[in-house]
């Protein structure tokens, strides 16, 4: 069940000069959250920002009421909700968006890129526990972009590529080496640019292997309501904040 | 005691609070946020004869105090509607309107004859102003004569209560008011989206697929406000006033402006729980203020 | 180098970023904020025949993201500024424009003929869309023979560059644009104020002594942006576009649109410094995406 | 000359519920403030307030480089300055405004209500230094609504009345026992709500004493710019923000 819930800001932590993770806290319990779910966060003391932000629940830790976001700075809501007060006021409609589909298989490879890494620690943590191995390939242009590589090493290898080489191999995360030569994977999940998602949709689909992809997109609502915040699939144009945000890639029309 | 019970001819509603269509889905999408039953009524998304996809992303823009959209009425059709849809809404106690759309008269009048065999639904909202699509929508509400066509032909097709959509986008809105009141509207409802556009700096390129889309949110209030407040003066039929209401204190100046019903839009994508908050704050404006009935607001305006 | 000149037909502007009438005061207001020597040009205050007190107190209401006035072309007259602001001002190495009013048509050629008398005034700007004057103002600019009606009679008067000020309270805006092009216009500058309202639930009374008043302000910008476009790819006169610009990106936004020269209006009040910071913003945009003219902005949007 | 500078929150003061006295501090020097002189101060992070808010200058210290102002909580803007952080940013606009006139007096009565206060503390300094006799009369509903009396008797006795008689007289200023009998002052000055200076304002026509109003008004610029600020004169509308805030009370049309 959705919900509209206030929160309050616990702490941040910078993981490079443009992107850090804000945890919240409620005094009210906090429902289940699935790998995928998003929450639209209202930004508060903000001029310039009409509506909330759609951004990806990173964690949940429901003994504390807490939930983490792991946010890029990208514009003015992004900015502000880096700028807030330790104990100012958030309201946050949750838990919205689909899921990831996990069932029948042994071998993930996760495929993220910027901000798109976000959903993956909920979804390697839920994959580790249904007893599938998890490979992470994070690609950036630099490794100050690589972040948060311990905790997803918890639930899987991370290997990664950079453009510039200063972590994992050179190049972008399609001319990592994974996809040469033997391929253990039976399922891709993908989150990141647009340019990306569809460049490994496109191997996934030479290789025959099933992926899905978290899509982002400009949403007013985040709940339905609005029909904003559509993509184009085989069945016509469905809502990201319902339909999806993950999608597989199969239906979009990429 | 208050009474918050208010009238839009003779469709009588709880309160004066409806929410604005193609902002609030079917309802259901905020069944988890409130209890719908304590609307005053819900114009659902706009309906069309045949199914319709929209227009091609990107659909929205944000700017200073509101929005563009351009979804361009995409629905499933009224087909769908009657089959599908209203059998999972039918039960909600309050006041369920569909808005019509049509590219061409004889498309109004199709989808009028299939909603008026619904049983249940007492009302509906003809959408003559409809910025987001290229056939129809719109034209018909920014000329006098078409306006009045338009609604001449529905209401021959309609007994019950039937509410005309306005135009923002016109030189004089008394004067599409007066027509489509003689043309046999039982109430007006304004404003629609005003057409307006945004453009990324960067890319130097339109953000909507579409150019141009439309505005609402606070930023159009005092437009709306002042047009409501014309048609009020002009017109003998009720006013369901909407255009950036976001909280009860700006529903309240609305009412006083002159209209019988209020519309919340675009301030339920931001709280999906405002429109009970603005029943509660109707209800408390009422008593600190020594109005007996909600009705009396209407108008009340000290000129 | 960027080449910021810009033309306003034969009207050369050193950049293209002027201050709107009625928001400038007559320049001297903001001497100690800025050196006005630096601006494209300034639009002063709307000048009348005769002396004008202007409408009653209270004339501003603040809204989302805008503001309401009422002022009601508040001025000396006509002979006041010739004889005791124009000498005061026209040391400026600025285009000096004044803002021209009237009620009847031959009020504006009386102001115009006035002026057309002041050396080193090469230009003026034919205010017919003022929402805040009983008679007159506005009604000349929304409808499109009494818009042609003036405009041509103020081209017999006039021989320097004349631009007609248009209303965005119209249903078409491009009808009126290309009716002024046709009646000897040489630019058009648009928009001027929504005629808007705000009430005070608290006393029930509006806020303005005038009940209504001119809506400015960032909130009206996606309107104003999309008449800019529209009346840019309906008339071959130049445009100057207006409405709601707080910064540089803005004032790019309205250039991509089809604005040879941008006004900055109600920006003014909020921060006195804006139009020069405005000037450096374009400067450095044009530097960082390759332009070498910022005439090469204009109408540079790709649909 | 009039600037528009950067200060940042140094400090706030409390005086009651609803009133406070914000510092601010700048690291450019701050011209000479004349009593009577106001601010028109931005208000950051408020999503609703789009106008800078005009509040006159209580003090300035030219050592320090700050600025301080008294503000009572009536709305938006108001309150939201009251919430800022210490060493937040704030744009002013300032020194705005004429100021009281002070030429060949000998015992000048203040008189302030509300907010109205504000301007009399240099207003005092001033006439202290030139040598003038000050009483203040203070008027409020309550005697916690009657502050900055310590900051005030230096400059010259404080006297008051409070509508529920709680300190001072029982009534409103304009019944106080300084108007009976003998009247020593040959000068009024007034500051508070309207009603308040119309009354003062007959009182001082009544005995013949000149009298020199501050008034409010809305303001979009405060600088002369808008002319929105009008108030009416027996020449006309004069812009309060310019040709005020500070009148004699024969000119106005009351
Ligand atoms: C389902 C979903 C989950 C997301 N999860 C995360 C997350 O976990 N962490 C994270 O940092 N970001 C996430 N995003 C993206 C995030 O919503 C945007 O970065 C944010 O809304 C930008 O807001 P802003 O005010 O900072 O930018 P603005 O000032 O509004 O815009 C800055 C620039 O970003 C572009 N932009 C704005 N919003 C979007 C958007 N929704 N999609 C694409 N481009 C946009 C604008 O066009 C503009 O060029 C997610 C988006 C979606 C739809
Ligand atoms: C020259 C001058 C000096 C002032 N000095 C001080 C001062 O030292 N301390 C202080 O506390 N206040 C002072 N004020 C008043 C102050 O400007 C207003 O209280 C403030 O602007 C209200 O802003 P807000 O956002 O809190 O209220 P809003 O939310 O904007 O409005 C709340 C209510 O106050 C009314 N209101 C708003 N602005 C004004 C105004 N300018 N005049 C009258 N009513 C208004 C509104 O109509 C509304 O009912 C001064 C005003 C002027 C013109
Ligand atoms: C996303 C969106 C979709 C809309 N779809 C419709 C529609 O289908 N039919 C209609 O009559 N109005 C539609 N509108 C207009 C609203 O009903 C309302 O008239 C307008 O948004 C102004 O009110 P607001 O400012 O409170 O949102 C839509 C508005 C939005 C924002
Ligand atoms: C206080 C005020 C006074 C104005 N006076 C005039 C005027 O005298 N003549 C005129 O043509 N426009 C006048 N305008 C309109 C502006 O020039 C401009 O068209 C409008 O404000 C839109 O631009 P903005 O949103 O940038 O302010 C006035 C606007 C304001 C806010
Ligand atoms: S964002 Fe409103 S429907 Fe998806
Ligand atoms: S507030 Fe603008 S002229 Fe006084």
């Amino acid at each position: 069940m959705k919900k509209i819930q206030d929160f309050n800001v616990k702490e941040y932590k910078w993981l490079n000069d443009s992107s850090y993770v804000i945890v919240l806290q409620s005094s009210y319990p906090i429902p289940e959250i699935k790998p995928g779910n998003f929450a639209e966060i209202a930004v508060p003391n903000a001029s310039d920002v009409f509506l909330r932000r759609p951004i990806s629940v990173l964690d949940v830790d429901r003994e504390l009421n807490t939930l983490s976001f792991y946010i890029k700075v990208v514009g003015k809501g992004t900015k502000k909700l880096s700028e807030l007060n330790i104990g100012e006021k958030v309201s946050i409609i949750y838990p919205l968006g689909n899921s990831f589909s996990i069932n029948g298989i042994q071998n993930a490879l996760i495929i993220g890129g910027g901000s798109g890494i976000a959903p993956f620690v909920l979804l390697g943590r839920k994959l580790q526990e249904e007893k599938v191995n998890v490979t992470f390939l994070f690609g950036a242009r630099t490794k100050e972009e690589i972040v948060l590589t311990e905790e997803f090493s918890k639930y899987g290898e991370v290997i990664s590529t950079t453009e510039d080489g200063s972590m994992g191999e050179k190049g972008l995360v399609t001319q990592h080496s994974v996809f040469k030569g033997d391929f253990p994977f039976d399922k891709i999940y993908t989150c990141g640019p647009d340019p990306m998602m569809k460049a490994v949709a496109k191997i996934a689909l030479q290789k025959n292997i099933d992926c899905e992809a978290s899509l982002e997109n400009m949403m007013a609502c985040g709940f339905g309501a609005c029909l904003c915040c559509v993509t184009e699939t085989t069945s016509g144009n469905l809502c990201v904040c319902t339909d999806g945000p993950v999608f597989n890639s199969k239906v979009l029309k990429w | 005691m208050v009474d918050l019970s208010v009238k839009l001819k003779d469709l009588e509603l709880k309160n004066p609070v409806t929410t604005a269509s193609g902002t609030f889905g079917f309802g259901e999408e905020f069944d988890d946020f409130i209890d719908l039953n304590k609307l005053g009524g819900i114009f659902v998304k706009g309906l069309t004869l045949h199914h319709r996809e929209g227009n091609p992303y990107p659909r929205m823009a944000e700017t200073p105090s509101g929005m563009l959209n351009a979804v361009g009425l995409q629905n499933k059709g009224i087909d769908y509607f009657i089959s599908d849809i209203y059998p999972r809404i039918k039960h909600l106690d309050t006041e369920i309107i569909p808005n019509v759309n049509g590219s061409t008269v004889e498309d109004y009048i199709e989808v009028t004859e299939k909603i008026n065999e619904i049983e249940g639904i007492n009302a509906i909202e003809l959408n003559i102003s409809c910025p987001n699509v290229k056939e129809g929508g719109m034209a018909f509400g920014v000329s006098c004569p078409s306006a009045i066509a338009v609604t001449e032909a529905v209401r021959k097709a309609y007994d019950k209560t039937l509410i005309v959509k306005l135009s923002p986008n016109v030189t004089d809105i008394t004067e599409i008011a007066k027509g489509v009141e003689d043309a046999g509207a039982d109430a007006v409802s304004l404003v629609n989206t005003f057409l307006a556009m945004a453009i990324d700096a960067k890319t130097r390129k339109p953000i909507l697929s579409t150019i141009t889309g439309g505005l609402s949110g606070p930023a159009i209030k005092p437009i709306a406000l002042r047009m409501v407040w014309q048609v009020y003066n002009a017109v003998r039929i009720p006013v369901s006033g909407m255009g950036g209401i976001m909280n009860a204190t700006d529903a309240i100046e609305f009412m006083l402006a002159g209209a019988s019903t209020i519309q919340v839009g675009t301030a339920n994508f931001i709280d999906p729980t405002i429109s009970i908050q603005i029943i509660d704050g109707i209800e408390q404006y009422c008593e600190e203020n020594g109005f007996s009935a909600a009705m009396d607001l209407v108008g009340a305006m000290e000129v």
